[in-house]
């Protein structure tokens, strides 16, 4: 099959030594593997997510991505944006479709795009990599590759907010997207479809600015995960990751709870059971070590 | 009774054959049945079976058929003979599938099978197959009363359908409450503005109709005779009088807007700037006519700000006001609130509501009041303070929770009050029914509530002048399936007379109004009964050589069928006759009679049974069930097998309203152990489809302890039962349970006498 | 504002109106109607609920109320996370609207001046924008230290098994303090951002101007 | 095989619900011969299948009863069951429209005596109780079924249980061989009555349906209520069989919703009101019921219905769209949202959730034959371009029982003013 090529937008969060690193290190892993091939967009600036909001007005936000756009365009033509981070990918996909709906703030847009000496003309498509190992690949190609399934664990598909609403990925329910389960089945571990938290939100920038509130929701989704025997939980999102993953020693002091339950990324579970090693899915990079996980990719490969 | 040729058919399909002794059936038949044609057949109801029967009606000369088979509501196609009086035994549902397939079983569902036997054979012989209502008229002409929408609808759809229409208007011109009408609410797609009333058009559609005949100020002065045969005096301002000969009355008289001067707390009366939403309409209609401004009454000022006061009067839990909602006041104030927005957008438009109320694509008009900037919000008006030329409204909002919620400076305050109906005469509040045994009096004075003091049809009926009404002075149906059916027939209400609507739903109204009337004169010609009984050719004969003036049966029938002549002899008006057979119940002296459906057809029924002695253990139980509910919940009671007592012994009746005493003195007196009448819920909520022949067959019926008392019997022989066509399994449980309480009240005394 | 000039915009369009302006999405507002699943699909609602749901804060500038709407809390709860959008049955982009109020809030200088999100948010902008890219690092200690070097030592302190958990998974970088992540082309960032506030401030301006 | 069964004098009423009825015999009964086709295997529609009528609480059988009363005694209608029309081609006063007639392997000989029933193993989803139960593959469709005959689900011609059927009838009712036929009725005119489905109410995912099994639809709760329904009408819930003492109505499950129906459908407040009752009927010391409203549309006389109910201790109204629905460790279905008078936040456990589902009408999606005018919703418009094709009931509007009566009963009278005229042409 044909190598897939896309311009890569990958974040703040997942730039090196930031707290998606890992995330970027799995999904390099996994393209690899997969053939897909992403050209990093060369000097990608930040989508102003959505918590920017207090300053950041309406078209500065849109001018943002859409210097994004134009970086695109111009070095990586005819190529899809693909972003791995939930909000670098709404934010830019929203960005997309009002200046594909009004003239004016695409006329204000290009306006503002001038003074940094760009220009956008076809907006490329905006995608995220969950869209593409969905759409483009497809389970059946994702699964070809599969040779150490991840048999005997149980991992809750936890897909939070925005990769799922308000656009979400095709064909998947705002409520109980399935693809997540989906991808756990198809690595060989065993999926929790039932698992009722898995669009409930983590509380986002929340987390930052008022941990309480926050905490209180990163709480019941990880409860909930334990209630269905969870003993790992996935995610497709770097914040999601993030909240989910490095506060449950503070959740536990607050609750008294006995949190401890790793979080992952659908690609750290896809590298290990694609055969790589726990550095390829850049399993050090768990606040919580994935152990059961990091047995597995130390054991040999089926082939 | 001349030449009449009886056969009974009985049938062994079914498992009939395997369950009965067919061969003794066919013995009943003949011996107790002194049927002297009687055969059996395997499968009675296939071709052949059918075919048989039919070559005996050709060539044996058998009019009377009696068939032992099925219920009298399965195979109904092929057991279809309308040239015949026909009776039915119900073997199947009403025999072996209420019993038990058990040996110890056999001898009571035998017994039962023979018995109704020997009651389908009486039956069929008391029959005479009918042969419709002669006295019928023919005229094919339909008068509308009232020029409104409604009433103009009515008439240009009925002359569509080729009948030629009378259209009474009391006031100088056609249109009524519509020509009032500035705008339209929307009835097609996107449903976004208000639009044209379409009145216009129609008054001319009515005016260049050859086919319609329009009297302007006039009134109906006198109503008298049926369907298809109704002469009406039309009174014309200058005092002459039109008389003319219609087959069918559609009352399309509308309504009034609910006073609003009722409402001193919203301001109305207190300033000019406080309106109904009427009141609106027509300064947008001098508005259009000028400048395309609204202007304020008070002052002629441009209104930069107008607030409208949903269910003002209506709603009312207090008893003072309008207790329901008229339902197109919501849209309406959507629509007069774009009145303002669509001219000037910059006025300012609250519309305060409790409950939006725009069903269907209403939402859409609603929606789009919003984006035109109407603010919409969820409040009850406490009060309207109007002041100089501004008045300030004062609410509780709801969503906020502001109990002191104020709109100031407020320029016009519109007021949505409802419709109230112009239904004429309210003839129940004028004379409470009476029931049978009283002599008709006239009712106390001061028992009359609120009369509306000008009839409108001015019936010439024994019943008053008016059409009934069924609450609040709508004259609406009670039923939800069968909304047309007035008391009144050939008489229908249409429009906001039978209903608070709009005009949309008024157009509808009025065109299915139109058809039942077409209908009503159609099948009066004839000679057939309109709905329930739709197609009946039987009709009400009365001895009136035995007749003892008593008038129960004028006083009673629900259709105000029967007049009265001089000598207060009954005058029957087969025509107006809904064929439910109360007059039949009510008549103490059975005089009464349809020609399948008698006194007589009941009675011999009842005395055909076989009623063993005290010794036997085998009690017997009459049962009259009402033929629209009752008997479909017994029968479905055996399509499910669930059992029930083989002492009973059902007959089918045409309402309990048509329940003579007889009937049950002449039980008890045979011996029966019991009687148990089940009969459609009465009350306020009835389901009697003869609206009130449940209710009167009770009331009749509660009189009958009297009766028992003096046959020294227990009160409890005789039992009165609400039935409805679900209580497949609760009628079986009432019947042994009954079972159950006559065997320990012990028999009757009456046996072997 | 006067008790009388206040009483005379209850229920008047002035305040509606200005947010249509003013407000990113606010042209929605009015076609609320009221259902509340807003309200009930915002998971802070049930956490700690807010001071006025969506659906409320909808009908107080309906109802006029600007002091109450634009000095709330109440918009600054928001998560971002988009259930009241998809749920709305009036297809109102009720969290747009959320961070458009906010916004103006902010911009009027009338937002609760401790609001942690409201403070936060602004961090993040102003960090982001900077250099083109966020530096968490510094994004995190802005935060902690909002409140005075005091307090935030306090914050720093609370938040420092957190820390210590990412800078030993390698995803937080001390050196990031430093400088760290950024674009290359700031100026062009900055110039072009500056004629975006430009751009939006003068149809704005032109908007109220009528 | 090609069938001319009428004269352009002849009406053809497309639907057998009560819209489809009423219009059929309102004229016949004005002298006029019918074709009423319908697509199930009998006459009867939605209304056959509720439990009871708001505002009355009477029983729909009742009516239905008399109309086929009205029916059997009328040889003027002639009744086509399992049939859709798919086809009409023609013009005003002179139509000819192609009905496919689906095998019911049964014939006229069947007497509706059971047997086939008895000896037929397999047991298919009965789609009178929504599937709520199953019923033998040789069936009678329902206790009221008319034409009053069984039917073999197609599932079994071919195997086993289909001679065991044939085998067991003793009439010669079953004819395995029954193809599907097409006919071509002539009609000059055409009302369109082909009624309502519900909303789809998985699609509202929020609600969990499908997901929850006591989250469960309006037209469920009817047959759940009804005593020929698959409780025989014990409201008992579907995940354990538990009494449901505790019901949830959920308003405007679908409708008012520009992400689901556009249009308000009318029916579903007095629906749920009316459902209150029989959560009452059943529970009467202990039955609670909550309606969860936006606007209660209790329009004219219902308005003192509303206000019974809301007399009714039982009886909660929250004024809130329900935002979720979750399920909790009992099974139980947690409704989550926020009372909008006054901003009171609930996640109240229920026994069971009745989704007040909204009305889509049946046209929507299908393929009409002709050009036939329609609103955004799907429902059938009165517009001249639709010659003499007249739609009746909820083919044209989100109606109640009593109104969808009357625009069937306007609409028999729109179609005998063409069929007069053509009869009038033809004299």
């Amino acid at each position: 099959m044909a190598k897939r090529e896309y311009a890569f937008y990958p974040g703040c969060s997942s730039q090196k030594g930031a707290s998606a690193s890992n995330y970027l290190t799995s999904v390099e892993s996994m393209c690899k593997t997969l053939d897909v091939k992403l050209t990093e967009i060369p000097d990608w600036n930040c989508c102003g997510a959505s918590i920017g909001y207090a300053e950041a007005g309406e078209l500065p936000r849109h001018v943002m991505n859409a210097r994004n756009f134009a970086l695109s365009e111009q070095h990586l033509p005819g190529q899809e944006m693909v972003a791995t981070c939930a909000a670098c990918w709404l934010g830019a996909r929203e960005t997309r479709e009002r200046l594909t709906h009004s003239d004016t703030l695409m006329a204000d847009t290009r306006e503002a795009l001038k003074e940094a000496g760009l220009q956008i003309n076809e907006m490329p498509e905006i995608r995220h990599m969950v869209e593409v190992l969905i759409e483009d690949l497809g389970f059946d190609e994702m699964a070809k590759h599969v040779v150490r399934p991840l048999e005997g664990v149980k991992i809750a598909g936890y897909v939070g907010c925005q990769t799922n609403r308000p656009f979400g990925v095709a064909g998947e329910s705002f409520e109980n997207p399935m693809y997540l389960d989906k991808l756990v089945d198809m690595v060989g571990a065993e999926a929790i479809p039932e698992y009722d938290m898995k669009v409930t939100c983590c509380g986002g920038a929340l987390a930052f600015s008022e941990p309480e509130k926050a905490q209180a929701q990163i709480k019941d989704i990880i409860e909930s995960a334990y209630d269905h025997g969870a003993e790992m939980i996935v995610t497709p999102c770097p914040l999601c990751q993030a909240n989910v993953e490095i506060y449950q020693g503070q959740i536990n002091q607050r609750y008294g709870t006995k949190f401890n339950i790793p979080v992952l990324y659908y690609s750290q579970l896809m590298v290990v059971a694609y055969g790589g090693s726990a550095k390829d899915a850049a399993l050090n990079g768990q606040v919580i070590k994935a152990r059961k996980l990091e047995e597995i990719a130390a054991k040999p490969v089926k082939r | 009774m001349a030449d009449i040729k009886v056969a009974a058919y009985i049938c062994k399909g079914c498992g009939l054959g395997e369950r009965l002794d067919t061969d003794a059936l066919v013995k009943v038949a003949q011996k107790d049945g002194k049927v002297p044609l009687v055969k059996s057949h395997d499968f009675l109801c296939n071709a052949d079976g059918v075919a048989m029967i039919r070559n005996d009606v050709a060539n044996e000369g058998v009019t009377h058929i009696m068939i032992g088979a099925c219920s009298r509501r399965a195979k109904t196609e092929a057991f279809f003979f309308p040239e015949n009086a026909v009776a039915r035994a119900n073997l199947r549902e009403g025999v072996i599938w209420i019993r038990p397939d058990t040996e110890e079983a056999r001898e009571t569902t035998q017994d039962m099978a023979e018995d109704y036997i020997r009651m389908g054979c009486a039956e069929v012989k008391a029959m005479t197959a009918p042969g419709g209502n002669p006295n019928t008229g023919s005229n094919k002409t339909l008068l509308v009363v009232g020029g409104g929408v409604t009433g103009m609808t009515a008439a240009v759809e009925a002359s569509k359908a080729g009948y030629p229409v009378v259209l009474v208007e009391k006031s100088s011109a056609l249109g009524g409450w519509g020509a009032r009408l500035f705008k339209r609410i929307p009835i097609h797609e996107p449903f976004k503005s208000p639009a044209d009333t379409g009145v216009a058009d129609l008054v001319s559609q009515v005016m260049g109709d050859s086919n319609i005949k329009v009297y302007l100020n006039a009134t109906i002065a006198k109503t008298e005779g049926a369907p298809g045969r109704f002469v009406v005096d039309v009174a014309t301002e200058s005092g002459a009088t039109h008389t003319e000969d219609i087959g069918a009355i559609l009352q399309a008289t509308g309504f009034t807007l609910y006073d609003m001067n009722k409402l001193p707390e919203l301001g109305a009366g207190k300033s000019p700037n406080v309106v109904d939403q009427a009141g609106l309409e027509a300064l947008a209609s001098e508005a259009a006519a000028k400048d395309g401004v609204i202007r304020r009454p008070s002052d002629g000022q441009p209104v930069t700000s107008v607030v409208f006061v949903q269910c003002a009067g209506q709603r009312d839990t207090t008893g003072t006001h309008l207790s329901y909602c008229s339902g197109y006041c919501c849209n309406t104030s959507v629509k007069q609130a774009m009145y303002f927005k669509d001219a000037n957008p910059s006025v300012e438009t609250v519309v305060v509501y409790t409950d939006l109320r725009t069903p269907g694509n209403g939402e859409d008009f609603y929606r789009s009041a919003q984006e035109k900037g109407v603010i919409f919000t969820k409040g009850k008006v406490s009060q309207v303070l109007p002041s100089g030329n501004t008045s300030t409204v004062k609410f509780h909002d709801l969503i906020l929770d502001d109990t002191d919620a104020t709109i100031a400076d407020v320029d016009l305050v519109v007021l949505a009050t409802g419709q109230v109906p112009n239904s004429g005469v309210n003839i129940e509040a004028l004379a409470k029914p009476q029931v049978a045994g009283e002599e008709g009096e006239a009712p106390a004075e001061g028992e009359a509530v609120e009369v509306k003091p000008i009839s409108i049809l001015n019936l010439t009926y024994r019943q008053g002048p008016d059409v009934p009404q069924l609450t609040q002075g709508f004259t609406d149906s009670h039923f939800i399936c069968f909304p047309y059916e007035t008391r009144r027939t050939g008489i229908y209400t249409a429009g906001p007379v039978r209903r608070p609507m709009d005009m949309a739903q008024a157009r509808e109204d009025a065109t299915g109004a139109a058809l039942k009337a077409i209908q009503a004169l159609e099948n009066a010609e004839l000679g057939r009964a309109a709905h329930p009984r739709s197609g009946d050719l039987s009709f009400p004969k009365v001895r009136l050589e035995g007749c003892t003036q008593c008038k129960r049966c004028t006083v009673e029938c629900p259709f105000g069928a029967i007049d009265e002549d001089e000598k207060r002899f009954p005058v029957f008006n087969e025509s107006r006759c809904r064929r439910c057979g109360t007059c039949m119940g009510a008549c103490p002296v059975r005089v009464i009679s349809f020609e399948n459906y008698s006194v007589n057809t009941v009675g011999a029924q009842i005395k055909a049974v076989d009623i063993p002695d005290e010794f036997s253990e085998k009690p017997r139980i009459l049962i009259l069930a009402c033929e629209n509910d009752a008997y479909p919940a017994l029968d479905m009671a055996g399509m499910n097998h669930n059992e029930y007592s083989a002492f009973v012994r059902i007959i089918p009746i045409r309402c309990l309203g048509s329940v003579n005493t007889i009937w049950v003195t002449d039980a008890l007196n045979a011996g029966y152990d019991g009687v148990m009448m089940m009969g459609c819920k009465s009350g306020e909520q009835y389901q009697c489809h003869f609206v009130k022949g449940s209710e009167l067959g009770r009331v009749r019926m509660s009189k009958i302890d009297d009766t028992l008392k003096t046959l020294n019997l227990e009160s409890e022989r005789v039992r009165d039962l609400e039935v409805a066509i679900t209580d497949i399994k609760r009628v079986p449980e009432m019947i042994n349970k009954y079972a159950e309480e006559l065997v320990a009240i012990g028999p009757s005394p009456f046996k072997g006498f | 504002m006067s008790a009388n000039t206040a009483m005379a915009t209850k229920y008047r369009n002035s305040f509606l109106k200005e947010v249509e302006e003013q407000v990113e999405m606010g042209d929605w507002v009015k076609m609320c109607m009221q259902c509340g699943v807003c309200a009930g699909s915002c998971p802070v609602n049930f956490q700690s609920a807010w001071e006025h749901p969506p659906q409320e804060i909808f009908m107080m500038i309906r109802a006029g109320k600007r002091e109450e709407v634009l000095t709330s809390p109440s918009m600054w709860n928001c998560t971002s996370c988009y259930n009241c959008i998809v749920r709305c049955p009036r297809k109102l982009p009720i969290t747009h609207i959320m961070h458009g109020l906010a916004e103006y809030a902010h911009r009027l200088g009338i937002a609760p001046k401790m609001q942690p999100t409201r403070f936060f948010s602004g961090l993040f902008w102003k960090n982001a924008t900077k250099t083109g890219r966020v530096n968490e690092l510094k994004l995190s200690m802005g935060l902690y230290f909002k409140d005075g070097f005091g307090a935030g030592v306090k914050e720093g302190m609370k938040m420092k098994d957190v820390a210590l958990g990412l800078i030993k998974a390698k995803r937080l970088n001390p050196m990031e303090l430093l400088g760290g992540h950024k674009c290359k082309d700031q100026k062009g960032i900055q110039a072009m951002l500056k004629k975006a506030y430009e751009i939006e401030r003068s149809r704005k301006a032109a908007k109220m101007a009528g | 095989m090609t069938e001319h069964v009428a004269t352009n004098e002849t009406i053809l009423v497309v639907g057998g619900g009560i819209s489809g009825m009423t219009a059929a015999l309102e004229a016949a009964e004005t002298g006029k011969n019918v074709v009423l086709v319908e697509k199930n295997p009998a006459l009867g529609g939605r209304t056959s299948q509720l439990y009871r009528y708001f505002p009355k609480m009477c029983h729909p059988v009742c009516g239905l009863e008399i109309n086929l009363r009205r029916l059997k005694s009328n040889p003027r209608v002639r009744v086509l069951t399992l049939a859709e029309v798919t086809g009409i081609d023609g013009v005003a006063g002179d139509y000819t429209a192609t009905v496919k007639v689906s095998p019911r392997y049964v014939n006229a000989n069947c007497t509706a005596c059971g047997d086939c029933a008895r000896a037929v193993e397999l047991e298919v989803d009965d789609p009178f109780n929504y599937n709520l139960g199953k019923h033998k593959a040789a069936y009678l469709p329902n206790a009221m079924a008319y034409p009053q005959r069984y039917v073999l689900d197609p599932a079994i011609i071919g195997t086993p249980d289909a001679d065991k059927a044939k085998a067991a009838c003793k009439y010669g009712a079953i004819d395995l061989d029954m193809q599907e036929e097409t006919i071509q009725v002539r009609a000059g005119a055409v009302i369109w009555a082909t009624g309502w489905k519900p909303y789809d109410a998985a699609k509202i995912q929020p609600y969990g349906y499908g997901r929850f099994k006591n989250v469960i639809t309006s037209v469920e709760f009817e047959r759940l209520a009804d005593v020929h329904g698959p409780t025989g009408g014990k409201i008992l819930r579907p995940s354990d069989g538990k009494e449901a003492k505790n019901v949830a109505f959920i308003q405007c499950a679908g409708s008012r919703d520009e992400n689901h129906l556009r249009h308000c459908s009318r029916f579903c407040c007095m629906a749920s009101l009316k459902q209150t009752h029989y959560v009452r009927e059943n529970y009467p010391q202990d039955g609670k019921s909550t309606i969860y409203y936006i606007d209660i549309r209790a329009i004219d006389r219902f308005e003192d219905f509303y206000q019974k109910v809301r007399d009714d201790a039982s009886v909660t109204f929250i004024k809130s769209k329900v935002a979720r629905i979750s399920e909790d460790k009992d099974g139980n279905p947690v409704v989550w949202g926020v009372n909008t008078e006054g901003y009171k936040r609930y996640s109240t456990p229920h026994d069971l959730v009745v989704l007040a589902v909204g009305m889509e009408p049946s046209v929507k999606g299908m393929d009409i034959p002709g050009h036939i005018v329609a609103d955004s919703s799907g429902f059938i418009e009165a517009d001249p371009a639709n010659g003499a094709v007249f739609g009746a009931g909820c083919a044209t509007n989100a109606l109640d029982v009593n109104r969808a009566v009357q625009s069937a009963t306007a609409a028999a009278l729109r179609a005998i003013q063409v069929v007069n005229k053509v009869a009038k042409a033809e004299a």
